[in-house]
């Protein structure tokens, strides 16, 4: 299995934010993107995540343990956002996506409790989700990349609002993932503490699409 | 599926959640319309029919628009969008569950909104039935607006704008069957199939349009 | 330090939740018994005397229907006055007691509007009237909906309760358009015949199982509300317990 | 329809609403005292409470 | 204050501002009736005025919720309510940019929408007149409810549901002013003169409430 | 001039966030509030500025030039959100609140044109505030703190999304406004670039008030 990108670009509005970005992970990989604020490194995962349609170019999983129409179909989106619900308990929200996801082919997702556990927060599982502090909300919601599987995982700031604890926390789990035979691409700020991983550095401001206009 | 209906359900009876809101807001209106057009029984019982369908028609809209707009601000929409599930279903689903959520307690609250507005039995009898069948159809319609309006910071009266013109046939064979079967010639069945076609009609159109709006509007 | 008058110390016990709950759970059984005992007179009392020449039997809905508009009026009151009790002592409790009388009154009004109604279709031939007296019962209940609703929009107990508080306040107005609707509109409804300056016109017949009735319905009110007090009261030990438990957990794990 | 049916509905009506109130009080204070109980469970005390069991 | 006055109306006219909705909203349903209750042109006259006036009613105060979010959401609010200025002017000024922003073009829409309703010139001119005189009431009272709801996710419906009971007063004065004027023997005068009384009492008291629930839920 | 704080506590919900926090600050210097995430720097900030009530204690402004009830009279408060509307342009925002605010006795607020200036960024006035990236729009934010006197400023993480020639930028701000005989408070995580500043740490968690319940 291997994520292909070949060429790909994208706007924002009239304005190309990138251009021309090819690469390949095979797996058990993993891809750091970089570079300063406004770069677009949010919007290339958002077009390999299939939010946003590419302006040129391509992106897929190849040798895949089932065959994906969308690369979006075998990936977890970690956003900025944390998609899960205030009024509910953590538990409700973790069991709402395991029975939601489905699991992909060739893994399984381990249980609610075990996902949990792994992101060190046992216990609180019966409170609201809006209870939480922020840097509880976001372990939460990487105990939802972990209550299902899929083989690639698109993580945009992942670390934000963590400290330095749960950055040790999150380097296990993504080295556990990479380990499965899972992919991984990070956007970030921070070091994640990933060793001998890919970067790709972003420069941005590919130039303002003006010939159409 | 059923997790996402159950999901939903739970969201609604939470705190801040639309159930009871929708029904208050249907229960004000009828309450304030007597108001205007004076305490004459007979011609309560006259327009008590309109009223309703109205109200509820009004009710329904004006609590669509956070159908979409909590997933998203949540970041849940993006999930929803990405899945191999295709996203019609997600759409037909969610929609099911805000009826069950808003539109139903409407149709439950009308008969006793019918004995306040003088109507006799089978009038309240055929608009309760009129509303279960046509309230549906005015949240799959309804939906694709509240996609459109995903965006927009101020959804709430633009998603009634760009949905009642739509959603007046529905109310145009609600009412007419319901008057058909007060007045005795008019025939009770004709409206009331045309309004279960439309039902139909728009329980596919409405998610398809808005799975399109979704998709494109996703940034 | 020197030793509070007992007039405040009972006060401040009482501001204490901890010593209110202790307070509940001793009188509540009390409260439930009276109430049972009263409801057992009055029920017994409404069914024997005799029917009235005009009303014949249906007169015995008024053994049901004029308490529970009375405590309607009496729920309400009861939550203005928990609202100065928040706005203007801050009171912890009144808070507390102002959102659990809420579905209380309610529920109340509701059967007041329900044995109207019953009460209406014989007597005037219709269940219903836009007429002063009953449009104004139906405005309260829906603004104890609307006050309930908001209760529960809003997330933070505190701040909902002041937010509450002010409403609560303004739509007291309502409460003397009920009571002297009557008087400034000639209405359908019976005007005042026993709460009234002059003292009662109706016959000690009829007096007799209202009354009994009507003090076994404000029990009824007193016993739940202090019962869902009660709960309110450990709703929000809950949450408080809940913020702190997420506050302290794998903070350091 | 007779008086008396209107007189039994509406006892009937007084009588479901108050059981309505009353098992709303009953329920909801059973569902509060669970949820301290499991909160208990889970080490979750007031201080007040852990002081006294010391 | 002209500075506020002045920001809020600019605002109102931008894009996202809500002038246009409201009438929009306002034009759709008093359009919707008809297929409702029929088009009955003489009982359309009859209840002519009632329907421009709950109309309006809703419009103006389904738009008002957002009169302090916006406020709050980008962190004004905070700064006003810091000011030596008292908050309750500061609130009656935002109202009155308001009431010209969504109120106003809902009375110079109003005579329009009499004639879709077949009333005559005599009824047209009081509904536009009577109007004008109870709208800014609803701007004010309805103050106070989104001062309540300021901090609520789905504030809407659920302003509208706290102010309508307390809108009614009015509702009724206002139809009232407008059934004497096309009625012979009732004069037009006293229903008037009350709804102008009405409109200052809550010129009053709905400032002086949301400046209250203002300041209570500022966290 | 000096602000005074005695024995202030605050709650947030039930729980009391900090206790009994007395400081002085005379006329020409600044503070600077630190702690760990939810320690309360943002709490205390808002019950200085009069926007959450103090459970306990008092604050005041002694020896002002014009008498004031409430301390937040005499304050700017520059808090998370730049309360600046997206739809006007950067000259209406900015000529509102300067006619709003008016000046407080003892200074005068510089024109529009200069405070624009001041903040570097000359040349987009006329731009719809919301066209500006987060950055711009802290600076003009920033701005709006000099186009009317306040004797007070209160700031919270003012330097949150700036780079690093903004806050060399912000820094001389507050140096002038502490030359004029102002007073500055600040939460803040990072250096402000600030020398000779009082620090007011706040270790959080007070505890909970359950006492009550
Ligand atoms: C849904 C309809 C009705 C509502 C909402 C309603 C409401 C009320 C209220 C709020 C009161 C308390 C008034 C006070 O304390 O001054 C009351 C009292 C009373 N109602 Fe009704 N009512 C309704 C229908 C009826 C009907 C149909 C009858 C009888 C024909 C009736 C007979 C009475 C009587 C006799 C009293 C006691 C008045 C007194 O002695 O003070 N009501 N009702
Ligand atoms: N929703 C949007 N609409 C229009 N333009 C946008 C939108 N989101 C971002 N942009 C623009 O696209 C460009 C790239 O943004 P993007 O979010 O991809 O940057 P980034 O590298 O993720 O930055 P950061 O490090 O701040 O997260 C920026 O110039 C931004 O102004
Ligand atoms: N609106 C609110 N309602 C209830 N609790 C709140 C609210 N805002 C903050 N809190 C709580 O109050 C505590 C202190 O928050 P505060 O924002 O003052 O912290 P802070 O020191 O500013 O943190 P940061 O460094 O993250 O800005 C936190 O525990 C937080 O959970
Ligand atoms: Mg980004
Ligand atoms: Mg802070």
């Amino acid at each position: 299995m291997r994520l292909v990108a070949e060429g790909l670009s994208a706007k924002r509005g009239e304005d190309l934010i990138f251009q021309d970005i090819s690469f390949e992970i095979p797996r058990g990989e993993a891809l750091v993107v970089k570079g300063p604020n406004g770069s677009g490194k949010s919007t290339l995962l958002r077009v390999l995540a299939g939010l946003l349609p590419a302006e040129t170019g391509t992106a897929k999983l190849v040798a895949a343990a089932q065959p994906v129409e969308r690369l979006g179909e075998a990936c977890h989106y970690l956003g900025h956002r944390n998609a899960m619900k205030r009024e509910l308990t953590v538990d409700e929200n973790l069991v709402f996506w395991k029975a939601f996801f489905g699991d992909f082919s060739g893994g399984a997702g381990i249980s609610v409790d075990e996902a949990v556990e792994s992101v060190g927060l046992r216990g609180i599982v019966h409170l609201p989700f809006g209870y939480l502090s922020a840097g509880q909300q976001r372990r939460m919601a990487m105990a939802k990349l972990l209550v299902a599987w899929r083989p690639v995982w698109i993580l945009d700031e992942p670390t934000a609002a963590l400290d330095a604890s749960a950055e040790a926390m999150f380097a296990g789990l993504v080295t556990t993932h990479l380990a499965r035979g899972g992919i991984a691409i990070a956007a970030t700020h921070q070091p994640l503490g990933l060793e001998g991983v890919r970067e790709l550095r972003m420069t941005g401001f590919a130039g303002v699409g003006e010939a159409v206009w | 599926m059923i997790a996402l209906l159950a999901r939903d359900l739970k969201l609604s009876v939470r705190a801040g959640g639309g159930a009871l809101i929708g029904v208050l807001f249907f229960m004000t209106v009828v309450a304030v319309i007597p108001f205007g057009v004076g305490p004459d029984l007979n011609l309560l019982s006259r327009i008590g029919p309109a009223i309703l369908w109205i109200g509820a028609l009004l009710a329904s809209l004006l609590g669509l628009d956070r159908l979409f707009q909590a997933e998203r601000e949540d970041g849940s929409l993006d999930l929803l969008l990405m899945q191999e599930t295709p996203l019609v279903l997600t759409v037909f689903v969610k929609c099911v569950a805000h009826w069950v959520a808003t539109g139903l307690p409407l149709v439950i609250a009308s008969p006793l909104l019918g004995l306040f507005m003088n109507m006799d039995e089978v009038a309240i009898g055929a608009t309760t039935l009129t509303l279960l069948a046509g309230t549906p159809a005015i949240t799959f319609i309804g939906a694709a607006g509240a996609a459109i309006a995903v965006a927009l910071p101020r959804g709430g009266l633009l998603v009634s704008i760009l949905v009642l013109p739509l959603a007046i046939p529905v109310l145009i064979f609600g009412v007419s069957a319901v008057y058909a079967a007060i007045q005795d010639p008019a025939p009770f069945l004709p409206p009331f199939l045309i309004l279960i076609a439309i039902n139909l009609f728009f329980a596919v159109l409405g998610p398809v349009a808005a799975a399109a709006a979704l998709r494109l509007s996703s940034d | 330090m020197s030793e509070p008058s007992l007039a405040i110390r009972k006060f401040s016990d009482l501001a204490n939740p901890t010593r209110f709950l202790a307070l509940v759970a001793t009188v509540w059984p009390w409260l439930a018994g009276l109430t049972l005992c009263l409801f057992a007179v009055g029920l017994y009392l409404s069914f024997t005397t005799v029917g009235d020449y005009q009303q014949g039997e249906t007169v015995r809905i008024m053994y049901v229907h004029v308490p529970a508009a009375w405590l309607s009026m009496m729920c309400y009151t009861v939550m203005a006055l928990s609202a100065l009790g928040t706005l203007v002592w801050r009171h912890p409790l009144a808070d507390v007691s102002a959102k659990a009388a809420a579905p209380i009154g309610a529920c109340f009004t509701l059967v007041a509007l329900i044995t109207g109604s019953l009460w209406g279709k014989p007597m005037w031939g219709t269940w219903w009237v836009w007429d002063a007296r009953l449009t104004s019962v139906f405005v309260l209940f829906l603004m104890y909906l609307g006050l309930i609703a908001l209760n529960r929009a809003m997330d933070e107990p505190t701040r909902a309760a002041k937010v509450s508080a002010v409403l609560i306040l303004v739509g007291f107005v309502n409460i003397p358009i009920i009571k002297f609707s009557v008087e400034w509109w000639n209405t359908l409804h019976q005007p005042a015949s026993v709460i009234r300056m002059d003292g009662p016109t109706i016959s000690g017949e009829f007096l007799r199982p209202l009354l009994v009735m009507a003090v076994a319905f404000t029990l009824l009110f007193f016993t739940l509300h202090i019962l869902a007090m009660r709960n309110e009261i450990l709703r929000r030990r809950i949450a408080v317990l809940r913020r702190h438990a997420a506050r302290s957990a794998g903070g350091a794990a | 329809m007779s008086h008396l049916f209107y007189v039994t509905v509406s006892y009937i009506a007084a009588f479901s609403v108050s059981m309505g109130l009353v098992l709303w009080v009953w329920l909801d204070h059973r569902g509060r005292h669970r949820e301290l109980e499991r909160l208990e469970a889970a080490g979750v005390r007031r201080r007040s409470a852990r002081e006294e069991t010391r």
